[in-house]
C-alpha cells in the first residue's frame, strides 16, 4: 500500500472545465466559428495570421520557461501560449507582415507575461499588451487591412478561399516570398478600412447597415454582411463558454449591456458624428470578442463576482467612449488594459461577506 | 456645464498627470506602496493641488504679474505649496491623531509634489480663467488620485507574484507603469 | 493695476517679505519635523517591542527586550534574537524596511522551545535563580527545594548561570504543538530537481 | 434515478402538502460531486464477529484522554467501564468480555497518525454482557441525571469531530436552544452509514432525537436530511410519524451536512464567526450520536459499536458494518473480501474530507465513519500543481463565500496578515474548492499549513504579552525591594554586634553553601564511578550546559 500521505480531498472533479490546459483548448474551440466565418468572408489572411502568431508564441513561451528554468513541457501543456496567440492574431489585420506580427507577441510573452512570472501572475492581458504596443508603434500597419475583395483588386475577381488568395496573403506575410518588392509595395499604398463601424467613422454610412436596408444575402461573399456574421459566431463560441460555465456570465453581460445603454443615450438620429446604432456598436466591431474572450481572461480580470460587474461597465464606457470621441479606431485593447488596471482595486472593494461576518471584509 | 466636465475629463484621462505628463511620479511611486498609504496621500494631494493652483492663480494675477515679479512665479509656487500642506496636516493632525502617524513622509511627498506646482505653472501658463483653472485642477486631482490608489492596488499584487529575480521590485512597478502609460495614451483625443 | 505707481519700486520689499516669509515657513516645517520624527521615535520603540519575544534572555547583548528594541529603533542590527528566530526578524523586517537577513549565530542559534527544569534532588536551596528569573517562574524558599513552573517559564535560560550546582537543564518542553500540514512543495521546485537529476 | 429525483425537486417546492416538512433555506456555494454510495448500500448492516484481539485507544474524542481503571491481567465483561474520564473527556468501555491484554501505544485512523495509548482486549468469545440497571422511561429521570447517563456511556460526536455529547448538551443548556437538529444530510461521497441507520432504526434514530430534545430543552427538533436519499426518507417520515419532530429535506449538494451550512439551510441564520452554532440558538447532534444516546438510555448500552461504511471499488462486498470499536482496520477489510493488489490508499471518512490511514491495523474509533480502501482509479496520484490563473471555480464552489484564490496567493507567500484578512480562519477546510480547482493546487493544505502557522503566532504573542507583564512586574518588584532595603539601612542603626552577627551569618551561609557543593560533587563523583551511564545531567560540572559566547 501507500507510504505517502495526500492532505484532502483525496479526489478531483473529472469533468473537462476542471483542467486548466484544456479550459485553453475549450476557448480555441469556441473560437473557431468566428475564424470560419472570417476565413470565409476574407480569405487567408486571417488564418495565417493566427498560424503564423501560434508558432512565435509557443516557442517564445519554451524560450522563456527554459531561461526561467522551468520544466518546459509541463508548462506548455497548459497552452496559454496558443491562446495568447489565437487572440493577437485575430486582433492584427490580416495580410500583416511576419516582423509585425513577431513583434507584438514577443512584446506580449515576454514583457507581459514572462517578465511578471509566467501563467496566473501578469496583471494585465499578455494580447492586448502586444496590439497597443503594435497600435502606437506601427499606426499605419496596425489599421490597413489588405483583403482580397478591397477595391485594389477590384479589377481581378477572385474568391477569398481560392488559390490565389492563399498567395497574395503569403507574400503579404512574408514579403521575401514575392520575389521583387515593387508588386508589394503597391498593395501596401492602398489600404481598406476594416470594420463598418470605422467606416461609418470616417464616411458616416455602413457597410452593415447598408446590407440590413438592401436585404442582402446573408453568407454571400460580396455581400459585405461579414462583420455581422462574425460577430455572430463570437457570440456563439462565447454562449458555448457561458454554457460551459469556462467563463463566469458578469464580464460579458455588464459589458453588452453598457454599451448597450450607452448607444441608447447618445443616438443620434443622422447625426454626422460616430454615434452609430446599438446594433452598430455590438455587431459592426470587435465587441463580442472582445466581451466573450478578451476582457474575460480570467488571469487579468477582476475575480470578485461584484469586481467583475464593475469592472465590465469600466470596460463597456471605455469602449463606447474610445470609439465615439476618441482618436484610435479600435478601442478593446485600451478599454481592456484599463479594466485590467482598476481590476486589483475593484477586487479590493467587492470582497464577498464571509459567511459569518456581519460585514464586508476590509481593510 | 458639458465645457466644465470635458475640462475635467480630459485633465483626469487624457492629459493624466502622472502617466502622460509625468508629473509627481516620486509622490506616484513612493506613495503606492501600501494601499492605505495612497488613499491618504492622494486625498491629500487633492486638496493641495486644488487649493494650491487656486491660490497660485490669484498670486499670479494680482500680484505677481502686476508687479513685474514673474521671475519669482517658482519659488512663491512653493511657498505656497508647502504652506497650504503644512497647514491641512496641522489641522488634521488635530481632527485624526492616529490615522495619520508618517506625517513627515506626507508632508514631503505633498509639499514638494511637482504635480501640484506643474498645474500651477501650466494653468498661469495657459492662461484659463478661473472656472476653467479650478475645472482643470480638479480633473489633475482626480485623475491623480485614480491612478496612485489603483498602482497600489496593482502593486499589492506584484507582491504575491513570482517575479523572476532581476525585475522584482521598482523593475517590473516601472515596468507596469509604462504599459499603463500606453493605454493611458490610447485615450488621446477623447475630449 | 497701480497705473500711477512705477512697480519698480514695490520689488525690493516684495522680495524681502517672500524670503522672510519662506524662512519662517522652513522654520516651523523643521520644527514640525522634528517634533514629529521623536513622536515617532517612540511610537516605533513600541512597535518593535511588541514584535520580540520578550524572553528578556539578553542574548541580544542587551538587558531585557525594551532595551533592545531601543537600540533597535537607533539603528542596531534586528538578526540578534535567537529566541525570535527568522520570524520575528521577518516581522523586523517588514516593520522597518530593512533586509530580512538570517540570525547571527554568534548571538546563539534558534531552537525549539525550551524550559529549565530544575534536579530537585540535588538544588541546595539557595534561591539564586529565583532572584535570576525575570518572570518569576521558579517557586522555592531559602534551603528548601525549588521547582519551576512549567506553564510559565519562557526558556530564556538566565537561571542556569547562578545556580553553583548546576542542576537545571533545559528540556523541550510541552508546547501544545500538534501535527501539522506543511506548506506543498512547488511542483517547480520539485521537477527541476529531478531534471537536473536526469 | 435521474428522473425520481427530478420529482422529488418538484414536489419539494410546494410544502404546504406535506406539513411535517420544513422550510429550506439557500446555501451560497458547494459542489455536486459523484456521490459513490450505491454499493455499500446493497446489503443491509452486518453486525461483525468478534475479533480475538480489540485495541482500545484512550483518546477516541476531542478532549483530554482517559485514564485505565482495569490492569492488564484483568478479566472484564462487556460493557464494563476500563478507562475513567474526567469533566472534559468521555470514559471507555469494553466491546467485549475478555481479558485485557497490555496498555500499549496504537495509531489512531487520524490524519496525524497520531500514537497515543491504548488498551489491548483479548476476547473470550462470551460476550457477556454486565449487569445494569433497569431502564425506564425518559421522561421520568431528571435532566441532570440524563446528562449523567450520557457521559458514563462515554459517547462522543458520532459525525467526525468526536466532540463529548455532554460537553455540547451541558453549554447548550447554558444558553436557550430553540432547534435541535439532527443531522442525517451525510453529504460527502461514500459514505452512507447514517443513511444505512435510518433505513433500518429509524424509530431508535427518533426516540434518541426526542430524549436530546427533552434534554437539551429545544422547542422543536428538526431531522435534516438529503433529498437523494428516498428510501431512508420514507421510513424516516413511517418513524416520526407519532412524533413532534419535523423533517428537513435539503438539497443533495455538498457540504449541506457540514455543521455551519446546515444551521444556514435550516434555519437560514449563520453562525456568527468564532461562535458554536448555540450562540445562535440551534444544536446539531449526528444520527448516529441520536442512535447512540438511545442505545444508552433505553437499552442502558454504553458506546461500544457504531455503524461504519466500508466501501471502495478493491472490496467485493462493500457494505455498513456494526463494528465494535476498537476492531482493526484489516479485520473488516477482510471482511468485505479485499484485492490487495489494487488498493491504491485507503481512506478514513469521505472521499472530500477523509484523511489516508497510515496504519492498516489502527483501530476503528468512535468517530470513523467510513473507510475507503479505493484503487489507483478511484484514487489517482494527485496531478502536478500547476499555476493558479484565476478562474474563480473555487470561489463560486466556497460555501463560506471566501475568496480561494487571493487567500492561495497569500498563503503561497506567506504573508499570513493578508491571508487573516481573506478569511483564512473562516475556511472550514471542506476542500470544495481544491476539488474543482483546475490547476490541480492542494489548496486546502495550503490553508492547513497557514492556519497552523497563524494560530502558532497567536499563541506566541499571548505568551510573549504574559511574559512581558511578568517581567515588568518583576522590574517594579526589584525596584521596591532595592527601595526597601534602603530604607530600611537608613532607619537601623547599625551595632557593631549587629553587623558582627549579620557577617557572621552570612558567612555560615558560605560555608553551608559550599558545603553543599561538596556534598553534591561528591555525590556526582560517586555515581559517575558507580555506573557506566553518562546522560548530560551527569556530566562534570564545570562545563557549562548552555553554550553562550
Amino acid at each position: 500500500m501507500k507510504t505517502e500521505v495526500y492532505c484532502s480531498p483525496q479526489q478531483h472533479s473529472q469533468l473537462s472545465q476542471h483542467s486548466t490546459g484544456r479550459i485553453m483548448l475549450w476557448v480555441i474551440a469556441a473560437c473557431l466559428p468566428g475564424i470560419a466565418a472570417s476565413t470565409w468572408f476574407f480569405g487567408w489572411g486571417l488564418l495565417l495570421n493566427i498560424l503564423v502568431v501560434m508558432v512565435f508564441a509557443v516557442l517564445l513561451e519554451a524560450v522563456m520557461l527554459k531561461l526561467a528554468d522551468k520544466p518546459v513541457k509541463t508548462h506548455l501543456a497548459d497552452n496559454s501560449a496558443l491562446v495568447t496567440g489565437l487572440i493577437l492574431g485575430i486582433a492584427i489585420p490580416p495580410g500583416s507582415p511576419w516582423w509585425l506580427l513577431f513583434t507584438g507577441i514577443c512584446f506580449a510573452i515576454v514583457v507581459a507575461k514572462h517578465l511578471y512570472g509566467g501563467l496566473g501572475q501578469n496583471p494585465f492581458n499578455p494580447a492586448m499588451c502586444g496590439y497597443l504596443l503594435l497600435l502606437l508603434s506601427f499606426p499605419l500597419n496596425m489599421t490597413t487591412w489588405h483583403l482580397p475583395t478591397d477595391t485594389l483588386f477590384a479589377d481581378q475577381q477572385f474568391s477569398p478561399l481560392s488559390w490565389t488568395s492563399l498567395q497574395y496573403s503569403l507574400q503579404l506575410c512574408f514579403p521575401a516570398l514575392a520575389g521583387d518588392g515593387s508588386q508589394i509595395s503597391e498593395y501596401i499604398d492602398g489600404f481598406a478600412m476594416a470594420t463598418p463601424l470605422i467606416e461609418y467613422k470616417l464616411a458616416g454610412n455602413s457597410t452593415v447597415l447598408a446590407a440590413l436596408e438592401n436585404n442582402s444575402p446573408l453568407f454571400a461573399r460580396a455581400s459585405e454582411t461579414g462583420w455581422e456574421i462574425i460577430n455572430f459566431s463570437f457570440l456563439l463560441g462565447g454562449l458555448f463558454l457561458l454554457f460551459k460555465k469556462i467563463i463566469g456570465w458578469q464580464i460579458p453581460v455588464s459589458i453588452i449591456v453598457t454599451i448597450t445603454i450607452m448607444s441608447l443615450l447618445f443616438y443620434e438620429q443622422g447625426s454626422t458624428a460616430v454615434y452609430g446604432t446599438t446594433y452598430l456598436h455590438l455587431f459592426g466591431s470587435a465587441t463580442m470578442i472582445g466581451a466573450f474572450f478578451i476582457a474575460t481572461d480570467p488571469v487579468s480580470a477582476a475575480t470578485t463576482p461584484g469586481g467583475r460587474v464593475v469592472y465590465g461597465i469600466f470596460i463597456g464606457i471605455a469602449i463606447y467612449g474610445i470609439r465615439v470621441w476618441g482618436s484610435y479606431l479600435d478601442s478593446i485593447a485600451i478599454a481592456v488594459l484599463f479594466g485590467n488596471f482598476c481590476a486589483p482595486l475593484l477586487d479590493h472593494f467587492c470582497r464577498p461577506r464571509i459567511y459569518g461576518h456581519s460585514t464586508r471584509p476590509s481593510q | 456645464m458639458t465645457e466644465f466636465l470635458s475640462i475635467v475629463i480630459a485633465a483626469a484621462v487624457v492629459n493624466n498627470l502622472v502617466l502622460v505628463q509625468f508629473l509627481g511620479v516620486t509622490a506616484f511611486y513612493s506613495a503606492s506602496s501600501r494601499l492605505q498609504n495612497s488613499l491618504e496621500i492622494a486625498l491629500l494631494t487633492a486638496a493641495v493641488l486644488v487649493t494650491a493652483s487656486l491660490l497660485n492663480l490669484l498670486l499670479t494675477n494680482y500680484v505677481l504679474s502686476p508687479l513685474d515679479l514673474m521671475f519669482l512665479q517658482l519659488i512663491c509656487f512653493v511657498a505656497v505649496s508647502g504652506s497650504i500642506t503644512v497647514l491641512i496636516l496641522h489641522w488634521l493632525r488635530e481632527k485624526f491623531p492616529v490615522s495619520l502617524r508618517r506625517l513627515h513622509l506626507h508632508l514631503l511627498l505633498v509639499g514638494g509634489n511637482s504635480a501640484v506646482i506643474g498645474i500651477s505653472i501650466i494653468n498661469t501658463r495657459n492662461g484659463l480663467g478661473l472656472i476653467e483653472n479650478i475645472a482643470n485642477s480638479i480633473g489633475a486631482a482626480l485623475g491623480f488620485a485614480l491612478v496612485l490608489i489603483a498602482f497600489a492596488a496593482l502593486r499589492q499584487r506584484l507582491d504575491t507574484a513570482d517575479v523572476p529575480q532581476p525585475f522584482r521590485g521598482p523593475a517590473i512597478h516601472l515596468i507596469s507603469a509604462g504599459i499603463i502609460a500606453m493605454c493611458f495614451l490610447g485615450f488621446a483625443g477623447l475630449v | 493695476m497701480f497705473p500711477f505707481v512705477n512697480t519698480a519700486y514695490f520689488q525690493i520689499p516684495a522680495i524681502t517679505l517672500l524670503s522672510a516669509s519662506i524662512l519662517w515657513l522652513i522654520y516651523i516645517t523643521t520644527r514640525y519635523l522634528r517634533n514629529e520624527s521623536r513622536q515617532q521615535q517612540r511610537c516605533l520603540v513600541d512597535q518593535i517591542n511588541a514584535l520580540l519575544p520578550q524572553t528578556q534572555c539578553g542574548h541580544c547583548g542587551h538587558p531585557g527586550c525594551l532595551s533592545y528594541a531601543r537600540a533597535i529603533s537607533t539603528g542596531a542590527a534586528i538578526n540578534q534574537c535567537p529566541p525570535g528566530g527568522q520570524h520575528t526578524i521577518q516581522a523586523l523586517s517588514d516593520l522597518l524596511n530593512e533586509t530580512a537577513e538570517p540570525l547571527n549565530p554568534s548571538h546563539g542559534n534558534h531552537s525549539e522551545p525550551l524550559i529549565a527544569r530544575i534536579r530537585e534532588l540535588e538544588c541546595i536551596g539557595c534561591t539564586k535563580c529565583i532572584q535570576a528569573c525575570p518572570v518569576d517562574a521558579i517557586l522555592g524558599g531559602t534551603k528548601l527545594m525549588h521547582s519551576v513552573i512549567e506553564s510559565e517559564c519562557n526558556g530564556c535560560d538566565l537561571c542556569l548561570e547562578p545556580c553553583p550546582v548546576d542542576c537545571i537543564d533545559m528540556v523541550p518542553g510541552f508546547t501544545g504543538k500538534q501535527w501539522q500540514w506543511a506548506l506543498p512543495n512547488r511542483s517547480d521546485a520539485v521537477e527541476s530537481e529531478i531534471g537536473e537529476q536526469v | 434515478m435521474s428522473l425520481l429525483s427530478l420529482f422529488h425537486r418538484s414536489t419539494n417546492r410546494r410544502p404546504s402538502r406535506n406539513p411535517g416538512r420544513h422550510k429550506i433555506h439557500k446555501i451560497v456555494g458547494g459542489i455536486k460531486p459523484a456521490a459513490n454510495k450505491a454499493r455499500s448500500l446493497r446489503s443491509r448492516i452486518m453486525s461483525t464477529p468478534i475479533p480475538e484481539m480489540l485495541v482500545l485507544p484512550l483518546l477516541q474524542h476531542k478532549g483530554t484522554p482517559a485514564t485505565p481503571v482495569v490492569k492488564p491481567g484483568d478479566h472484564v465483561l462487556k460493557g464494563q467501564k476500563i478507562a475513567a474520564a474526567d469533566p472534559r473527556g468521555v470514559p471507555v468501555h469494553a466491546p467485549t468480555s475478555g481479558k485485557i491484554i497490555k496498555t500499549g501505544q496504537c495509531t489512531l485512523p487520524d490524519a496525524a497518525g497520531t500514537l497515543v495509548s491504548c488498551l489491548m482486549l483479548a476476547s473470550d468469545g462470551k460476550d457477556e454482557a454486565i449487569e445494569t440497571g433497569l431502564s425506564g422511561d425518559f421522561r421520568n429521570m431528571s435532566k441532570v441525571d440524563l446528562v449523567e447517563r450520557i457521559r458514563d456511556a462515554g459517547i462522543a460526536g458520532m459525525g467526525g469531530a468526536g466532540f463529548p455529547t455532554h460537553l455540547k448538551i451541558q453549554t447548550s443548556t447554558a444558553s436557550d436552544i430553540a432547534t435541535l437538529i439532527i443531522n442525517a444530510a451525510e453529504c460527502e461521497p461514500y459514505i452512507t452509514a447514517d443513511e444505512a441507520l435510518i433505513r433500518e432504526h429509524a424509530r431508535d434514530v427518533v426516540k434518541g432525537a426526542e430524549i436530546l430534545q427533552y434534554v437539551t430543552g429545544a422547542q422543536q427538533c428538526i431531522i435534516a436530511i438529503e433529498d437523494s436519499k428516498i428510501a431512508a426518507l420514507a421510513e424516516l417520515k413511517l418513524a416520526i410519524a407519532d412524533s413532534a419532530i419535523e423533517i428537513a429535506i435539503v438539497p443533495a449538494k455538498y457540504p449541506a451536512g457540514s455543521e455551519k451550512q446546515l444551521v444556514q439551510a435550516v434555519t437560514g441564520r449563520e453562525v456568527p464567526f468564532g461562535e458554536f452554532p448555540a450562540s445562535i440558538g440551534v444544536l446539531l447532534h449526528n444520527t448516529g450520536t441520536a442512535f447512540a444516546v438511545y442505545k444508552a438510555i433505553c437499552e442502558s448500552e454504553p458506546s461500544i459499536s457504531r455503524i461504519t461504511t466500508v466501501t471502495g471499488s478493491t472490496l467485493k462486498t462493500p457494505k455498513n458494518f456494526h463494528v465494535l470499536f476498537g476492531t482493526p482496520v484489516t479485520f473488516l477489510l477482510d471482511l468485505c473480501g479485499i484485492d490487495r493488489v489494487l488498493l491504491s490508499r485507503i481512506v478514513v471518512g469521505g472521499s472530500l474530507m477523509g484523511n489516508c490511514l497510515h496504519d492498516m491495523d489502527a483501530p476503528i474509533i468512535k468517530t470513523t465513519n467510513c473507510l475507503i480502501a479505493g484503487s489507483l482509479e478511484e484514487f489517482p496520484e494527485p496531478l502536478t500543481e500547476r499555476a493558479c490563473i484565476r478562474c474563480g471555480f473555487c470561489a463560486d464552489a466556497c460555501p463560506v463565500n471566501l475568496l480561494p484564490q487571493q487567500l492561495y496567493a497569500h498563503c503561497r507567500c506567506q504573508s499570513y496578515q493578508q491571508a487573516k484578512d481573506f478569511g483564512l480562519i473562516d475556511c472550514i477546510e471542506c476542500g470544495a474548492c481544491a476539488y474543482v480547482c483546475p490547476s490541480h493546487i492542494p489548496l486546502v493544505q495550503y490553508y492547513r499549513a497557514s492556519k497552523s502557522v497563524v494560530f502558532q503566532q497567536q499563541t506566541d504573542r499571548k505568551n510573549s504579552e504574559k511574559w512581558q507583564s511578568r517581567f515588568q512586574f518583576y522590574q517594579y518588584r526589584q525596584k521596591r525591594e532595592s527601595e526597601q532595603r534602603i530604607q530600611a539601612r537608613a532607619e537601623q542603626p547599625s551595632h557593631p554586634q549587629q553587623i558582627a552577627q549579620a557577617v557572621f551569618s552570612r558567612e555560615k551561609a558560605r560555608q553551608e553553601i559550599s558545603e553543599a557543593v561538596a556534598r553534591v560533587k561528591a555525590r556526582r563523583a560517586n555515581l559517575i564511578a558507580t555506573s557506566t551511564l553518562s546522560s548530560p545531567s551527569l556530566s562534570s560540572p564545570s562545563t557549562e550546559p548552555d553554550e553562550k559566547p
